[in-house]
């Protein structure tokens, strides 16, 4: 009945999309995680850490697709990304 | 931008419920792929099901030694080379734990080298993880029995000499159940294999090609540690039918990954319980025999204490 | 038919094999081991005997995998055990200091041959004392026991058990090749008459357990593999959490305790056997076979009229410091006969000091002493008085 | 207090260390006595030179080893040259009459002979003769009681071989020197 209701395409489709957490201090300034973005979602920051490393920031959150490429292969468990509904 | 990361930073890492969170940072340098390799056995562990308490996780010395202190399940931190008799006699006691092994190349390959191809030839059922680096990090960047022939390291000023150990080929060829190889690059692939080994019975080893840029990068003009990635990345293939003993890793030739042994054959455990059952089977009257020398030797009215007071010197006194 | 198969009785036993029963009977459910002359016998004996109680052997590629093995069993809750002789031992050393350091209980059984090196395989000596004590690099208390017949290597190794358990450490057991060849009646009583002592497991929540964190005794509680607790240790210097912490107050707090658990509790491990000590001019100190062979010397030396007394140490390491010290201000000195060119003695020598004389009756092994060489330091201390 | 040394000497493969567990065995859980077996051997074992030894004693053993024997079994001739000069005064030799046949002046102890290979290999098995020995043995120099051998021997065997080796005992026990 739902599907009457709502007729296919009525609806926009979901995309997944992905909230990028950066623990600053934790970073060792490697850019792992910024080379190997997919959709070059990081870039390196102009600020140093507690540790003197430039942790990447995030320029292009709406990019991201949650893929979490970043998180697998940042050797210092520095980023992780959290699933987010876009609206 | 900046207000808002400083907001997200309170939410605490996915992976905290397995890491020693009051032991972060770690002790590995910028660049080094230790920490992606451990992000990959936790996403592993994760995707494999087993019980977190069931788990224990033995190391030996090194850098890579290091990684049980960071985990947050049964961790036991060993002597150099010893981590794997350690983790047989482990899993031996407590055949309900899953046993990880997870060292480096100079602790397993070199000093505990015996006893990786004898665990192999067992197929004791535990995993190997190996984080190949090719070089002593810890120690100052000393030659590896899996330093590549003409590389340097600070033992080998003029370019290593010595052919280096092929590490898949060598636990195949020892008996190994499962054999595979990824680099810390592979790192969605390589969760996979640590998952697959986690619940796979006998003996899995896994060999994961890491960057190690304050030695032998250093030492061997490899640039950083993205450098090293991006060259495994533009040497490494895969290949899961190629033969592992045929693909050692050398400077420069391909990094051929892939899962090379996915067998089953009987585990040690397996093998020694039928081994008792067939035996007791065939001398069925051995409980006979055992009562029948107890009967006679052991009569009613000899005390239990006729030679435990043991006064040796009864004469003399 | 797995439950029948425990020994009650009395037996014609060799002293390898009695080794083996007592481990059983104490409880040991895991062996690990690598063949060795004189020791072999006890691998044997476990391999056919542990599988029927539900038990594990293993024969390992060499010692310093049936050690490291062991030690696993013990994380595992099982009480391991290991024997061998000296080469093997000396191959041990290393992750015998890491049981220490981990605190790990387990039995190393070293059944003594002539040494150093490969010395007499098939012949005995007891040379290996001082290795017991300081075998493995850097201070930690330890504890040896010495039997003297296949009965006691049965007992003692059932104590031996008790003690690993209780102070959590690995303990030895320093038989020879004689004892361990040797075959006399060997009484296995009722598991109900025998002291077993299991360890102290900790009935603290995960949440609240340190692995390392320890009471009066000095003895931190244990908690087993698997049971979710999920604690750290590790052979560095580590704090009550079990993580590495390279500071001297660490150090500090670590190492003096693993002496002192076993320092303050003397009077409990402390094993001897006294005979005749009251108003003995010269008393005798012996250990193991030793002390059976060189007997009638001790008869000799009486019928010509010497007031000796005779101390046997069941228990070498902690070695009785305060018994031989108050010992030696009563007599005129001691003499002590041992399969070696001088190491007990030198223990003896430290706690009589000043107050007596210690005359050391040595033999490289292989062999036994000579009555006569015994004989004559016991009248050399007693006339030179 | 009284104390029975004995020394069984032979070559590797004859049962000599079984035949002083037998012994041990049958003194110390069958007769109520003391006993320690001790034994010698080097990577020679097979076919080479080898001894063991008993000690009985009414109480505990405490010098386990045998530096004079009372009686020595001598099953080689090798064996009957090393060990006879340790045989004391008074002592009891028991030899294998057919692989010891260099014999010197018995004058100080009392030696008996019996064909023991040739009367075990006459009951069809050739390695009962150390039981033929030991029947002998419990004869002739009366170290432990015939029923605690008998029991120990018994207990020693493979239950297969018990009637065999009850037959070798027999015919040790029965042999006469002057037949």
């Amino acid at each position: 009945m739902r599907f009457w209701e709502k007729p296919f395409g009525k609806e926009k489709p979901k995309t997944i999309c992905g909230e990028i957490h950066i623990i600053n201090d934790r970073c060792k300034g490697c850019s792992f995680c910024i080379e190997y973005c997919p959709r070059n979602v990081l870039e390196v920051s102009k600020d140093f850490n507690k540790k003197g490393y430039h942790p990447p920031i995030v320029v292009k959150p709406d990019m991201c697709t949650f893929c979490g490429l970043c998180e697998m292969i940042c050797p210092d468990f520095a980023i992780f990304v959290i699933e987010k509904e876009d609206e | 931008m900046a207000n808002n990361t400083a907001q997200l930073q309170e939410k605490s890492h996915p992976m905290e419920d397995l890491l020693r969170m009051d032991r972060m940072p770690h002790i590995w340098c910028s660049g080094c792929g230790l920490g992606s390799a451990v992000t990959a056995f936790v996403e592993g562990l994760k995707k494999a099901g087993v019980s977190y308490d069931k788990t224990a996780i033995v190391s030996g010395i090194g850098c890579t030694g290091r990684v049980a202190g960071y985990l947050r399940l049964d961790s036991y931190h060993t002597t150099h080379g010893r981590a794997i008799p350690f983790a047989t006699g482990l899993k031996l006691a407590n055949r309900d734990l899953t046993v990880v092994v997870f060292s480096g190349d100079g602790d397993l390959f070199a000093i505990g080298g015996n006893h990786l191809i004898h665990a192999a030839r067992r197929n004791v059922d535990i995993n190997v993880i190996c984080v190949n680096n090719f070089i002593y990090g810890m120690t100052g960047g000393q030659n590896a029995p899996t330093t590549p022939l003409g590389a340097y390291s600070s033992t080998a000023p003029f370019g290593n000499y010595e052919m280096p150990f092929n590490l898949v080929g060598l636990a195949a060829a020892s008996g190994a159940s499962y054999v595979a190889r990824w680099t810390t690059m592979h790192a969605r692939r390589l969760t996979d294999s640590i998952a697959t080994a986690a619940n796979k019975k006998g003996f899995c080893f896994i060999e994961i090609v890491s960057p190690c840029p304050t030695v032998f990068a250093r030492k061997n003009k490899g640039g950083t540690g993205l450098d090293m990635l991006k060259e495994f990345q533009t040497r490494a293939i895969i290949d899961h039918d190629a033969d592992p003993t045929t693909i050692p890793l050398n400077m420069d030739n391909e990094i051929v990954c892939g899962e090379f042994v996915n067998d089953d054959r009987p585990t040690f455990w397996e093998n020694v319980q039928a081994g008792i059952k067939a035996r007791l089977e065939k001398f069925a009257n051995w409980e006979e025999m055992q009562s029948n020398s107890r009967k006679i030797s052991h009569k009613k009215d000899r005390k239990y204490t006729s030679s435990r007071d043991s006064s040796i010197m009864r004469r003399n006194t | 038919m797995f439950k029948k198969s425990r020994l009650i009785g009395e037996y014609f036993m060799q002293g390898d094999i009695a080794c083996a029963e007592g481990a059983l009977a104490a409880g040991c459910r895991f062996f690990g081991g690598y063949p060795i002359t004189p020791a072999s016998e006890i691998a044997e004996r476990m391999a056919m005997r542990l599988p029927l109680l539900r038990g594990v052997f293993i024969q390992y590629e060499d010692e310093i995998a049936s050690i490291a093995g062991i030690l696993g069993a013990s994380w595992a809750g099982a009480k391991s055990m290991t024997a061998t002789s000296g080469p093997g031992i000396s191959l041990m050393t290393e992750n015998i200091g890491l049981g220490m350091m981990m605190e790990a209980p387990c039995v190393v059984v070293n059944v003594q041959r002539g040494s150093p090196s490969t010395g007499l395989p098939t012949s005995w000596g007891q040379s290996d004392m001082m290795q017991a004590r300081w075998g493995s690099h850097g201070d930690y208390g330890s504890i040896s026991l010495v039997p003297n017949s296949p009965q006691e290597f049965f007992d003692l190794t059932i104590t031996a058990f008790n003690f690993s358990e209780k102070y959590r450490l690995p303990v030895f057991i320093m038989a020879d090749a004689l004892v361990g060849h040797m075959t006399e009646k060997v009484v296995i009583p009722p598991v109900e008459e025998l002291e077993i002592i299991d360890r102290k497991y900790t009935n603290k929540k995960p949440e609240d357990y340190l692995p390392y964190d320890y009471g009066k005794n000095l003895i931190p509680d244990f908690a087993k593999a698997g049971d979710g607790y999920r604690y750290h240790t590790t052979g560095l210097t580590h704090d009550k959490r079990g993580y590495p912490n390279m500071t001297f107050e660490c150090q500090n707090e670590l190492v003096p305790r693993l002496v002192n658990k076993i320092k303050n509790h003397v009077d409990d491990i402390s094993l001897t056997e006294e005979y005749d000590i009251e108003g003995a001019d010269v008393i005798v100190i012996s250990y193991g076979i030793t002390s059976r062979t060189i007997l009638p010397a001790i008869t000799m030396a009486k019928k010509k009229g010497i007031k000796i007394g005779y101390l046997r140490l069941k228990t070498v390491w902690p070695f009785p410091e305060e018994k031989i010290r108050k010992l030696s201000k009563k007599v005129a000195g001691f003499v002590v006969p041992e399969m070696n060119l001088g190491q007990i003695s030198l223990e003896v020598e430290r706690c009589a000091h000043n107050d007596s004389i210690v005359k050391l009756v040595p033999h490289p092994g292989g062999g036994i002493h000579k009555f006569e060489d015994v004989l004559h330091a016991i009248e050399e201390v007693a006339y030179g008085k | 207090m009284s104390e029975l040394r004995v020394k069984i000497s032979g070559f590797g493969g004859q049962g000599i260390i079984l035949s002083s567990f037998i012994i041990g065995k049958a003194a110390s859980i069958y007769d109520q006595q003391h006993s320690s077996m001790t034994q010698a051997y080097g990577p020679e074992a097979r076919g080479g030179a080898c001894s063991s030894q008993v000690v009985i004693s009414s109480d505990n053993v405490e010098y386990p080893l045998v530096d004079t024997a009372d009686v020595l079994i001598a099953m080689s001739q090798e064996g009957y040259d090393t060990f006879l000069p340790i045989l004391k005064k008074g002592g009891i030799l028991l030899y294998d009459t057919d692989l010891v046949e260099k014999l010197q002046s018995h004058k100080n102890f009392i030696a008996k002979g019996i064909p023991a290979t040739r009367l075990a290999e006459e009951l069809g098995k050739k390695i009962v003769a150390n039981i033929v020995m030991l029947g002998f043995a419990t004869k002739q120099a009366k170290i432990v009681s015939p029923e605690a051998m008998q029991e120990a021997i018994a207990d020693s065997v493979p239950s297969k071989f018990i009637d065999l080796n009850m037959k070798a005992f027999q015919a040790g026990y029965d042999y006469n020197e002057e037949q």
